[in-house]
């Protein structure tokens, strides 16, 4: 999305600036390769100071040295459950694209399928996943089923309402172009809805990733003898709260992972959508 | 009149009903107490809850509380008193199941909370019961599946409190006669149970309003006891949701489980054996794999109790 | 004789009964099989709605329109259209934008993938007979309007449609690129002899053209005039200053100043 | 979005059929409305009939009969506690819409702003809620507050990523007409920035309305005394199965509710996106 | 004297220093205080990057842009620029697009709210003015192709800019509508006297309209030639028609032809 290097085309680029300034471009450039990592840094290095400064008990909010050093100790439980997790999350989140996709188009292309699918859709989102796992787990059985299940439900709805919002505003410019042609409707969906709604898409995935997430640990939490969520659980039940947050820190961290992978597609398929240009609303040089 | 938040150990149930008969009496009030009753939400959060000073006393079963002791020496979550002496913990399995003693859960599988007392004691159980508590499966699952787990069969059994348990399972249709309960009292399980908890700095700083919480509460366990039907009224005023008859049979399960040993009977409650309260921390400690460190006068507190004449139960 | 195109007192309007814009009312408008017909008329006038109609992306709402005998009711296979903006599909490399009628019009459609090649190559040539060999692997926005709106004609022929509908396809043009293209769309035409409808504001391009000019009244639009231009092909250039010529787009100038001072 | 009468301006709706097909377009609006209730009663009508023929015990699924009457025997408390759940949702929800603009636009608006801060909030994200309420309780107590927090803490990630991508993705034309009258950078994000990303920003509060609730809830069932997690919570505590799922259906209805709210403000702001068309891909007769 | 702008040998490229387009090198344009000047040239010269470097939307490689004075090195207010696209915002009306430049742009930023109706009414006056009476509430998609440039034309010009930038603001009118603007275009200059520079493709409106014509060679554009035109003012339609007239343009228009062959 802000990404300076496109798809298929380097020649696009804005000068960011005049070429007497490269030195500070190039700066700059390291300075949005290293920002994360400094908020990151920064972020933890406040809540180390601030525990300890005010003497913050363990059981309330470790400091992160507490947790790294937990997260060490425990490494070979946490790998094999954030194994687990990811598996979960993964098989769970690829059965919502699919199914968000599917589902986004039809409801984006068809007034009479948003207007009768939406609102329901809309109430069952509005209910806790957490509610519905015990249900799945006396269909599906104790294991990692549910935990799919669970990851599914929770994260198809923000593709689907991305991808129908993409179809629905398509400019009718473009669409016109294709019907035209006598194009059939799976023709225009596909060679003009999608493509168009992908930038939508893909930021739907954002927050998709991150949900199912959720959904996967919420599940193991439940009902399971594995996974990042049944870590915590113990950890909880023997009040090892540094292990819960080593759990949650883990889960941060194969979130992120899951974006940076979301993240490469994206900026392959919808340089278009930014011609490529640092996204900002700024000018060149301003 | 000096305010006091006080968290219970679980929701508004059978078993929390008599705090509210104490309070409508008025006996906090009279003692210059102006008390704020919080449902809880389970014994093990209670001593976080006052460690951290989100409340200042309440209510749990004191088995949490010795383990948290233990593992955080600095804190200082100390009982008044014992309100319940009688341990709820018990393993339930179908009658049908074949499995006749303890020793028969051996290489059976278990469903419960991974944070349920009953599983977390499940050792001193097996150490009491002479049987190999290793051999033991466990499935985790949060409490709601725990009973529907046992009634659909898809394991042997669960462990729980009898207080919640049984009467869960009565509502999936599976009555006293279908189940076989493993009281661990009954095999020598020496464990106490809901107390009330506060810190000692608050002890300390407070004496008379410990000393009348704590008394209290007593009271209104004896209010309780003597009027189990009245203390659901004033449940189903405070909590809405309140469905009496459940919560009627969960008081009453808890009279006859818990609340009248023969300790409590003979002499009134919260009437501790120093002696046997030192084991049970020992047990609990074992059960956990901490050292034997914690002595039993540095978590019960005696001092706040009122006169054994006002401890005796109401009834009979 | 039947008409290839046929519009028969055609009445479209954008929006509701009482509030909408009459955009047509009462066009009418034939065109026989492989002839080459232009529009003319003021701004705002109709053109492109009458384009939208006949190619059946908008439906009328009174009057018919037949295209290759048969009643429109959604737009058809065998136009090559090209919008008033070049609307090419910015996620598209200017030959994929070309190539984009081809991955929908049969038999096309089913050939692409096994004769990909054959296919890429006629794109090329073409995009190079409007003067953009090297920008094939451009994006759209790396393009100038001018460029934009060649590439947007090279897409409405690459499938050689039998009729093909132009929206003022050199309107972003200086007038060297105008009459080498001028000279493209004619030797196209012999050759192939496609049906052609073109919206203009340029009469020496009409004229150059077409068979035979139409001049549209200003909105609500309809055909207030029809010349016939019956100069010999191929046209050149030279002869768009010779006075039969000049006389011709004379004429109709005069009928198009007629049709906006009527409004 | 997929709305027929469009702002400010009745003239613009495509003829959505010829006028001889009147009577057909008329049902057809019809049934456009009556749409949801079929499905929704139809889905009961499907759950009652299942749960009765595979005679379902009610602690796995009760029928849709048995918790109507749940409802209505529970109708009391059941309202109290929906009223307070409402009102924890929408507070946290409009908190989530001023923070979610306001950091979608800084994300939107500035790489360096993009690269620095999305990967700390997609782990952030990642993080189920419910580990993070009992921190909030120690922070804030028991009460509203925390679920406050905890339904603004997960309904604004969807709003702040949907208004970064739309204003990431204005075309660089429309950004140019107000840089070439030398606009500040704030007149730009005014005037093109949030009006382009309009039509995501109420995709995204689908999305972010659903998961308020579902925040809401789950930290009332961790921390509260009122609301329809405790409710919940109670009826669980006590196996009252059907109680539980009254309380979920009045949750879903209640997130329709607010869903219909958003949806009237959406039609009256976004006409122009679907250039008040049926906002579907079809051609108009097709 | 120092001109009004001064672009000097300015190069503009797209994209990488290696890979990229280069639009322009060796730009060179001096304009006067109060001059109009035209700029034509050979479709994907480099006119409309022409115009957004001198804008300030696009910063050059390597030269200098000097407008008023200082060197350009972001938009400036004193513009008004009508680009070869519309780019009407789709979510406002023609009215709310044309009184656009108001909300931003001091003094009228500061005077909007308070002179509101006397600011709509400069703008109604100035869409009457361009034929667009009567469309003031409808969006932008609702008008035709010719009607959206028009409004277009009016959103550059309703803040009385200093500078008008115009990137060929007439080419999608039909001729009576686009020689109605001109003398429209003549009489704004005459009476305010902005600095124009005005992209075309139509040596006729060049010559009409301006004081001076510089003609672009082909991409990587440059000037190549520039043309005083020394005609008396107010112009008219009829001159145009005359013999010095159409020597200028014959004389402009051979330049050009280089400039294409030279490519
Ligand atoms: N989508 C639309 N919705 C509403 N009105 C429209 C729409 N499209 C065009 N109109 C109106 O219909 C009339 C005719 O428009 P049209 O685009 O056909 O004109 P045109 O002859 O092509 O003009 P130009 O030469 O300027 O392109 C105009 O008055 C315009 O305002
Ligand atoms: N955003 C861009 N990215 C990359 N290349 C561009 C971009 N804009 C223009 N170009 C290239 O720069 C060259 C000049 O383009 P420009 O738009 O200035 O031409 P022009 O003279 O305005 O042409 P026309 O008369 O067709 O509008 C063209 O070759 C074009 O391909
Ligand atoms: C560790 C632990 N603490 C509390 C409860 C909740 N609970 C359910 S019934 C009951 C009655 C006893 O007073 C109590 C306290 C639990 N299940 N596990
Ligand atoms: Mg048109
Ligand atoms: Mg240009």
């Amino acid at each position: 999305m802000t990404d300076t290097t496109v798809a298929r085309s380097a020649a696009s680029a804005r000068p960011a600036a005049a070429p007497t300034r490269k030195p500070w471009l190039a700066s700059r450039r390291n300075l949005e390769r290293a920002l994360p990592w400094l908020v990151v840094i920064g972020l933890f290095l406040v809540w180390e100071v601030g525990v300890r400064a005010f003497s913050v008990p363990q059981f309330v909010l470790p400091a992160p040295s507490v947790i790294f050093e937990s997260m060490w100790k425990w490494r070979v439980p946490i790998l094999d459950n954030a194994w687990q997790t990811l598996f979960t999350t993964a098989v769970g989140f690829g059965i919502a694209i699919v199914f968000g996709l599917v589902t986004g188009v039809l409801i984006g292309s068809s007034s009479l399928i948003y207007n009768g699918l939406y609102p329901v859709l809309i109430g069952f989102n509005s209910i806790p996943k957490v509610a519905v796992v015990p249900i799945l787990v006396i269909w599906f059985g104790i294991g990692t089923v549910p935990a799919i299940i669970t990851a599914f439900l929770i994260s198809f709805f923000p593709i689907l309402v991305n991808v129908a919002t993409g179809i629905a505003t398509v400019e009718p410019e473009l669409r016109d172009v294709l019907r035209a042609l006598g194009a059939r409707r799976r023709d225009i969906i596909l060679k003009v809805g999608l493509p168009r709604a992908m930038p939508y898409f893909f930021a739907s995935l954002k927050v998709a990733i991150t949900v199912a997430f959720v959904g996967s640990i919420i599940a193991e939490t439940v009902a399971s003898n594995k996974g990042i969520g049944h870590l915590m659980m113990v950890a909880s039940s023997r009040f090892d709260v540094p292990l819960v947050f080593a759990g949650l820190l883990v889960t941060a961290l194969m979130g992120v992972a899951m974006y940076i992978v979301a993240n490469i597609v994206e900026r392959r398929m919808t340089g278009w959508a930014t011609r490529g240009m640092d996204g900002g609303m700024s000018a060149p040089q301003g | 009149q000096t305010n006091v938040s006080f968290i219970m150990d679980w929701a508004w149930q059978g078993p929390q009903a008599f705090a509210l008969m104490a309070r409508n009496e008025g006996c906090f009030a009279d003692g210059g107490v102006n008390i704020t009753l919080d449902r809880g939400f389970g014994s093990g959060r209670t001593p976080v809850e006052l460690a951290t000073g989100t409340y200042q006393m309440g209510l749990g079963d004191l088995n949490p509380t010795i383990r948290f002791r233990a593992e955080n020496p600095d804190s200082d979550v100390i009982a008044t008193a014992i309100l319940f002496a009688g341990t709820p913990m018990v393993a339930v399995v179908r009658a049908d199941s074949g499995i006749e003693t303890p020793a028969d859960l051996e290489g059976r599988t278990l469903a419960a909370p991974d944070f349920d007392a009953g599983r977390q004691l499940f050792p001193v159980f097996g150490a009491a019961a002479g049987f190999d508590h290793t051999t033991v499966n466990w499935m985790s699952v949060s409490p709601e599946l725990r009973e529907p787990m046992l009634v659909r069969g898809e394991v042997d059994g669960i462990t729980g409190f009898v207080t919640s348990s049984v009467p869960s399972l009565e509502a999936l249709g599976l009555g006293r006669d279908d189940l076989r309960i493993f009281y661990y009292a009954d095999y020598g399980a020496e464990l106490v149970s809901t107390s009330v908890l506060t810190t000692r700095a608050f002890a300390e700083a407070n004496p008379e309003v410990v000393a009348t919480v704590t008394r209290c509460m007593i009271r209104g366990v004896q209010l309780a006891d003597a009027d189990p039907d009245g203390a659901i009224a004033a449940l189903v005023a405070h909590e809405s949701l309140t469905d009496p008859v459940v919560e009627r049979e969960r008081w009453q399960i808890t009279i006859d489980d818990m609340l009248r040993t023969d300790l409590v009977v003979a002499e009134g409650i919260s009437t501790v054996d120093m002696d046997f309260l030192q084991r049970s921390i020992a047990s609990v400690e074992d059960a956990y794999g901490l050292e034997n460190t914690l002595r039993a006068e540095d978590i019960f507190d005696a001092s706040f109790l009122p006169p054994a004449e006002d401890r005796m139960l109401l009834s009979e | 004789m039947s008409h290839f195109v046929e519009l028969d007192n055609i009445t479209l309007r954008y929006g509701g009964e009482d509030t909408g814009t009459v955009a047509l009312e009462g066009a009418t408008l034939r065109v026989a099989r492989g002839e080459f017909v232009a529009v003319v008329g003021p701004s705002g006038c109709g053109k492109s709605t009458l384009m939208k109609a006949l190619s059946g992306l908008w439906p009328v709402n009174a009057g018919t329109v037949i295209v290759a005998g048969r009643e429109v009711a959604r737009p058809l296979e065998i136009v090559g259209m090209a919008f008033q903006n070049a609307t090419l599909l910015p996620w598209r490399t200017t030959l994929d934008n070309v190539m984009l009628p081809l991955e929908i019009v049969q038999p096309h459609r089913g050939r692409l993938r096994r004769h990909r090649a054959e296919y890429e190559a006629r794109a090329r040539d073409l995009l190079k007979l409007v003067g953009l060999a090297g920008f094939e692997q451009k994006f759209p926005w790396q393009l100038s309007g001018g460029m934009q709106q060649r590439a947007s004609l090279c897409r409405a022929l690459i499938h050689e449609p039998e009729l093909l509908i132009l929206d003022e396809p050199f309107g972003a043009l200086d007038m060297f690129t105008r009459e080498e293209l001028w000279g493209v769309m004619q030797d196209l035409w012999m050759t192939k002899r496609p049906t052609v409808i073109l919206v203009t504001h340029d009469l020496r391009e009409a004229v150059y053209l077409a068979d035979r000019v139409h001049v549209m009244s200003a909105r609500p639009g309809r055909m207030v005039h029809a010349r016939t231009v019956d100069l010999a092909r191929p046209r050149t250039l030279e002869g768009t200053y010779t006075a039969s010529f000049t006389a011709i787009t004379q004429e109709l100038r005069e009928h198009i100043s007629h049709a906006r001072a009527a409004a």
